[in-house]
């Protein structure tokens, strides 16, 4: 029988596995990809608990983080382009533009 | 195709793709080769490449007799060979100041404007399927196929017909062959419709030639550009009307001109001059008198030493011949073509800057070039 | 010798020269052309760059000596010798070969020349005068003046009082016009030809040149034909440059000049500058030697190159192991 | 067990099966169709009016050599035809070709299952479709394969926008993303949709061309352009794949167009008593001909159109086709409130 | 029992082309792999019996959002991989610190689950419709309109800046 625990075991491992890739990663565009696999561990917990709890809210919520994912990934790839024009590389360790 | 070495992903920073458009390209009719220099899909720059099918027929004709050379200008616009033989042949006669008599002139002009059909013809289906109507193609050579008939019937070849001897045709037209381009007349003149049914007022047509590759009157001539690619720029200069040969003085015609000097005026100049054509033939045709069809050509052909240049209309434009005799041997000393392709492709550069990738081809079809004339 | 990196094309004549050039007096060359002796021979009266019309010459040596008529711009810095088979080919040298020159591309080599290397001194051409008048080549069309009854259009005349000095002589012949210009005045000539609202000659229909090797004054006449699409007239202006000799492009005054100069640079060599782009139009970028010049074998070097693939293979080896040295 | 099973194995079996036979019949449809069109005859050589050209084709396409260019990247570069074969399959599963009949005593649907969400899915599934072509271009590893894929992704995104909102006022009038319901939902309604939402059927037909790359919207494969689209690398059975997904997908939109507005299985004027005799007609035949109509129309326009280029394509589908679609669903909104 | 199998099967595709997101070099492959991972997620949503998500996972993810992924991949191709030299992975030793704080968490959490289960949860006021589909368009328009139109608000933001900022010229 899978529990929501099951669910919940899996989102959290996912969860994990993006965020080490945000951390291991340099390439800013699989930053941006670990970032949408976070995104998929909170929207599989959410689904999950809207089936245990038979409503919708939760599949509600997953459809908000759909969409932010969208803005996000929108307004992230349009940085990273024009990053790229300006500086020619995608590697995050070298947008240091901010600091001094 | 990919000879360039840079990685395909470079392109897409702030530098420009190099992008190279033939010498085996569906499009470039030919073996043309167009270096394209992109930004996206806009053409930066672009080099253009010729000389793939470079025969070296200058060099050659100056080695053969005054009259085999008839055959090898058949080799250079091989969709308008008559044209080639006419241009030439009428320049020989400049120099040796021959009498053309007026029969072969009239066959002359009937040959030469059924060549400009055939050619027309060509161009409409190739221009079009470049752009995507794949139809009119098909049309048109139908019709083109009709041309080669009467061109079989007369001289016995399709395509490359040597049709033409100094001083004259090298035979006379077969019996009934008048009355079957007359016909030909009819049914083309219903053709022409057709096409342009499927094209003239078609909308994709119109934005995809419109405003495609201007080019004003006084940059076009500057740039040598010459025959419905100058006309369509508004430059009323044809040779059949200004310097008039074969028997173009004595029949009645108009020049069609654009106004733009885009893709599509140029397309309806084209589509104009077949109508034209086919009054030029209609009235070639019914006027053609009897008498002989060679001129009081010496059996030895050795003009006397000069030079001269005379050009004609082909249907690509201006087609000029440079020759010179030195009067001794019996070929000529310098044997020079001026190409109307070649000049027309010249001006592609300054057409396609600006443009898309796309455009390019319009381009290329709408400047109607063939390469054996290019390259020579 | 050593087989010099050449492009295949080029490496058979250099190949086949040997031979010649064992037993053939030398006889050095100014980079100008001069006419060998033997000049019996020469009654066949055919014009140069064409041996194949003459029967009874012996082919092979007919060939060799074509081939040796390769024509370089670099050549006066090598005594290289000449063929004497064949009377009717006049040898320029081949591109260096056993000179120190070796080591330089000779792609670089036939670039970098023609605008490098003005022509240097003409020495007495010797043959020039020894021939009898008869058998020589052409030295030239005849350019007939004017008939007395013909007198020349208006904007002729009102061009002698523009430019002083830019018509050097006038012709006409079978209805053409022609204005011999001398190099110094030709863009002042264009540009007065293109701009007088007389002459209004908008439209260059063709650019092309001559080449009459025995004139070492000017060996190539450069023709420019005219028309003005406003008086639908033309007219048709010559220009004599000698080899090397600079001859101001016409870009500048009717751009369909660029590709036109192009070919006949690359036909004939003719030393424009300010040309905007000149490079080789119809051969390829590399190509050596001039096709359309006189003195250059019909055959081309290219077609003996398919006599022996084996040759080609070798000489192409021997280029690539030069290169990965 | 049978009708859990083998019932709906069956129909699966036979509609891939089907679908493959009629996409490579397709094929020959559409040359035979504009050969006449340009006054040819088209193929005429294997078997009589070259009916079985198609399997000589499929022979001669199975057996040529299967390159892969050097550079490559081989994994990708294989996988791209499947990715673009597979969702142009497995859209059938939701396309109902008829409505459940009594089959040998048994009640069977003509369609292999009906899921709630029936037009998102086949939406859906279309939409990682653009995936094969994307692919294909990468990983060629060559330019004008590179240019095509941008093309294409640029343009099957941007119209798969324009046609989904526009079929959002088809399900606005159906109350259902079930396909089978929004057939019913026509015939409870007296009305095919065509009638009720003609814009909307304009609209997605266009949009239904533009995303099946098909001319005049057939930037991709653009062969006077681009020599082959993003193919151009491509030989053999992977080349095959990737026309076959192409002439499958076709048939997916005339289906669902068919479905969607012209009353899918339903005979014409279904709730008109006196024509009650065209029930008699198997309800599929009704389907496959009103289908049939759409790919003759796709082929007929094909020879008679020339191509857009790539601007203008894409500013007619975000500045014409985007604006109209929601438009027209504003004004279905309305409607159907104001009706209500 | 199905139904096990089914989860047991997604869940291991959904972590395995997780970790080869995050571990693969090739940037188009990694994209490629998160594809695959969303359509198992699209799955998994399915098997909750949530197939209107499951669509809109795939028409939004998987059709939209990764295809805009694989775009700019494909335009910010690079001459020089951001990894190919130095140290390819930076940060490591955080990245698995927070790794193994969040597997501690979650074993503590579990742990706890097990030992006092939670109460079943009061059950939530009905919805007037039936049918997955509905129940979410229903709540959405309902309840959550505020959010659904901040949500339409943010991507209409999100397209503009995104053409700000990816625009050359403007």
């Amino acid at each position: 029988m899978i529990t929501p625990v099951h669910y919940m075991l899996l989102s959290a491992a996912l969860f994990i596995i993006g965020v080490v890739g945000v951390m291991v990663r340099k390439n800013i565009i699989i930053i941006f990809m670990s970032i949408e696999l976070i995104l998929n561990a909170v929207n599989i917990n959410l689904v999950a608990f809207s089936a245990q709890l038979q409503n919708g809210i939760g599949q509600v919520f997953a459809i908000f983080v759909i969409a932010v994912a969208a803005a996000e990934a929108a307004v992230g790839l349009g940085i990273i382009l024009a990053f790229y024009r300006n500086k020619e590389t995608i590697n995050i360790d070298e947008m240091n533009l901010m600091r001094s | 195709m990919e000879t360039q070495t840079v990685h395909h992903g470079a392109m897409f920073d702030t530098n420009e793709l190099v992008i190279n458009m033939g010498p085996q390209h569906p499009s470039t009719h030919g073996v043309l080769r167009v270096v394209l220099r992109l930004d996206g899909e806009k053409v930066v720059d672009c080099d253009v490449v010729i000389g793939y099918l470079h025969r070296g027929i200058e060099k050659l004709s100056e080695n053969r007799n005054w009259t085999q050379i008839v055959l090898l200008t058949d080799r250079m616009d091989y969709v308008a060979a008559a044209t080639s033989n006419v241009g030439y042949c009428e320049t020989v006669e400049k120099l040796l100041q021959l009498e053309v008599p007026r029969r072969a002139r009239y066959v002359r002009t009937i040959l030469c404007e059924l060549q400009r059909i055939a050619s027309h013809c060509l161009w409409v289906g190739t221009h079009a399927m470049d752009i995507g109507a794949m139809t009119v193609f098909l049309y048109a050579f139908r019709e083109r196929e009709l041309i080669l008939d009467l061109f079989e019937e007369f001289c016995g070849a399709r395509l490359t017909y040597n049709s033409m001897r100094i001083g004259g045709l090298p035979l006379d037209v077969p019996p009934g062959w008048a009355k079957k381009v007359l016909e030909f007349c009819t049914i083309m003149e219903a053709k022409v419709g057709e096409y342009e049914e499927l094209l003239t007022h078609n909308r994709i047509w119109l934005e995809r030639t419109k405003g495609i590759g201007i080019i004003s009157g006084p940059e076009a001539t500057g740039l040598g550009l010459c025959g419905p690619a100058l006309r369509g720029s508004g430059v009323a200069r044809d040779v059949r009307k200004d310097e008039p040969y074969a028997a173009y003085d004595e029949v009645q015609f108009d020049v069609v001109i654009g106004t733009n000097g885009d893709t599509y005026d140029r397309y309806l100049v084209r589509m104009e001059e077949f109508r034209q054509s086919l009054r030029i033939i209609r009235q070639a045709t019914e006027g053609i008198p009897e008498g002989p069809i060679v001129g009081k050509v010496p059996r030895l052909i050795k003009p006397a030493a000069g030079e001269t240049y005379h050009a004609i209309e082909s249907p690509k434009g201006e087609l000029g011949y440079f020759i010179v005799s030195d009067g001794k041997s019996t070929n000529p000393y310098r044997f020079r073509v001026r190409p109307p392709s070649f000049c027309n492709l010249q001006g592609l550069r300054r057409l396609v800057r600006g443009h898309l990738v796309a455009d390019v081809v319009a381009l290329i079809g709408s400047i109607d070039i063939v390469l054996g004339e290019v390259d020579r | 010798m050593g087989v010099d990196d050449r492009k295949p094309p080029e490496t058979p004549p250099t190949a086949a020269a040997d031979k010649p050039s064992s037993q053939a007096p030398a006889e050095p060359l100014k980079g100008e052309v001069s006419r060998t002796d033997a000049p019996g021979a020469g009654a066949s009266a055919a014009p140069p760059g064409a041996p194949r019309t003459e029967p009874p010459a012996p082919k092979p040596a007919n060939i060799e000596a074509a081939v040796t008529a390769t024509v370089s711009e670099t050549s006066s810095a090598t005594g290289q010798p000449t063929a004497p088979a064949d009377p009717a080919v006049r040898a320029a040298a081949p591109a260096p070969k056993a000179s120190g020159a070796e080591a330089a591309a000779p792609t670089a080599a036939a670039k970098a020349a023609p605008p490098a290397k003005p022509a240097p001194p003409k020495p007495p051409a010797g043959g020039a005068e020894a021939h009898v008048p008869k058998a020589a080549p052409p030295t030239g069309p005849p350019d007939p003046p004017p008939p007395a009854d013909k007198t020349p259009p208006a904007f002729i005349t009102t061009l002698q009082t523009a430019v002083p000095g830019g018509v050097a002589a006038l012709s006409f012949w079978v209805g053409d016009w022609t204005i011999i210009v001398p190099v110094a005045q030709l863009l002042d000539v264009a540009r007065r030809l293109r701009d007088a609202p007389d002459a209004a000659f908008d439209y260059l229909s063709d650019l092309t040149a001559t080449d009459w090797p025995p004139r070492t004054e000017g060996r190539f006449d450069v023709l420019y034909m005219l028309y003005s699409t406003r008086h639908r007239h033309r007219v048709r202006l010559k220009v004599k440059v000698a080899e090397h000799q600079p001859i101001p492009s016409v870009t500048g005054v009717w751009a369909a000049a660029n590709w036109l100069e192009r070919e006949v640079y690359d036909m004939f060599g003719v030393n424009f500058t300010g040309h905007p782009d000149r490079r080789r139009i119809l051969m390829p970028e590399d190509w050596q030697g001039f096709p359309e010049r006189k003195d250059y074998p019909l055959e081309g070097p290219g077609e003996l190159l398919m006599e022996n693939p084996l040759d080609w293979l070798k000489l192409r080896q021997a280029r690539e192991e030069a290169e990965i040295e | 067990m049978i009708d859990q099973v083998l019932i709906p194995l069956l129909k699966i079996v036979i509609v891939l099966n089907a679908t493959l036979v009629a996409v490579t019949y397709m094929v020959l449809l559409e040359r035979k169709v504009i050969a006449w069109a340009q006054s040819r005859l088209g193929p005429m050589r294997v078997g009589p009016y070259g009916v079985l050209q198609p399997i000589a084709d499929a022979i001669k396409l199975m057996i040529k050599e299967d390159i892969t260019p050097v550079r490559a990247d081989k994994w990708v570069f294989t996988a791209a035809p499947i990715i673009s074969m597979v969702p142009a399959l497995i859209v059938y599963a939701v396309i109902p070709f008829g409505p459940t009949v009594s089959l040998f005593g048994r009640k069977v649907s003509l369609y292999i299952t009906d899921i709630n969400v029936g037009l998102l899915y086949i939406v859906s599934v279309a939409s990682v479709g653009v995936y094969g072509i994307i692919l294909a271009g990468y990983s060629s590893n060559s330019k004008y394969p590179l240019l095509a894929s941008l093309r294409a992704s640029a343009q099957l995104i941007s119209y798969e926008v324009a046609v989904t909102l526009t079929l959002v006022s088809v399900i606005l009038m159906a109350g259902s993303l079930s396909m089978v319901e929004i057939v019913n939902a026509q015939y409870n309604q007296h009305v095919w949709f065509v009638f009720a939402q003609p814009f909307a059927f304009v609209l997605v037909l266009i949009g239904g061309l533009a995303e099946t790359n098909r001319a005049p919207f057939d930037l991709p494969e653009a062969e006077q352009e681009l020599t082959g689209g993003f193919h151009t690398e491509y030989s053999g059975m992977r080349f095959a794949l990737f026309f076959l997904a192409e002439y499958a997908n076709m048939i997916v939109v005339s289906s669902v167009v068919t479905t969607l507005f012209l009353g899918g299985w339903l005979p014409p004027f279904p709730n008109v008593g006196a024509l009650h005799l065209l029930y008699y007609v198997p309800s599929w035949t009704w389907f496959l001909i009103k289908s049939f109509l759409f790919l003759y129309l796709f082929i007929w326009i094909r020879a008679t159109l020339p191509r857009y280029r790539y601007d203008q394509l894409m500013r007619l589908g975000w500045k014409v086709l985007i604006p109209l679609a929601i438009l027209n669903l504003v004004v279905t909104g309305i409607v159907k409130v104001m009706l209500m | 029992m199905a139904q096990a199998i089914a989860f047991y099967f997604i869940a291991a595709c959904i972590l395995g082309f997780a970790v080869l997101v995050v571990t693969t070099r090739d940037t188009v492959h990694s994209v490629l792999f998160l594809v695959l991972d969303f359509l198992f997620v699209a799955a998994l949503y399915v098997l909750l019996g949530a197939q209107f998500l499951a669509a809109i996972q795939v028409l939004v993810y998987a059709g939209g959002i990764v295809v805009l992924y694989l775009f700019v991949v494909m335009l910010v191709n690079l001459k020089r991989p951001p990894e190919a030299h130095e140290d390819p992975h930076r940060r490591t030793k955080l990245g698995f610190g927070l790794a193994a704080a969040v597997l501690l968490e979650l074993g503590a959490i579990a742990v706890y689950g097990s030992v006092n289960p939670a109460a079943p949860m009061p059950a939530t006021p009905a919805i007037p419709v039936s049918g997955n589909t509905e129940q979410v368009g229903w709540l959405l328009y309902t309840s959550y309109l505020i959010p659904f139109e901040i949500a339409s608000m943010l991507l209409l933001v999100a397209m503009i800046g995104a053409i700000v900022l990816a625009k050359r010229e403007l």
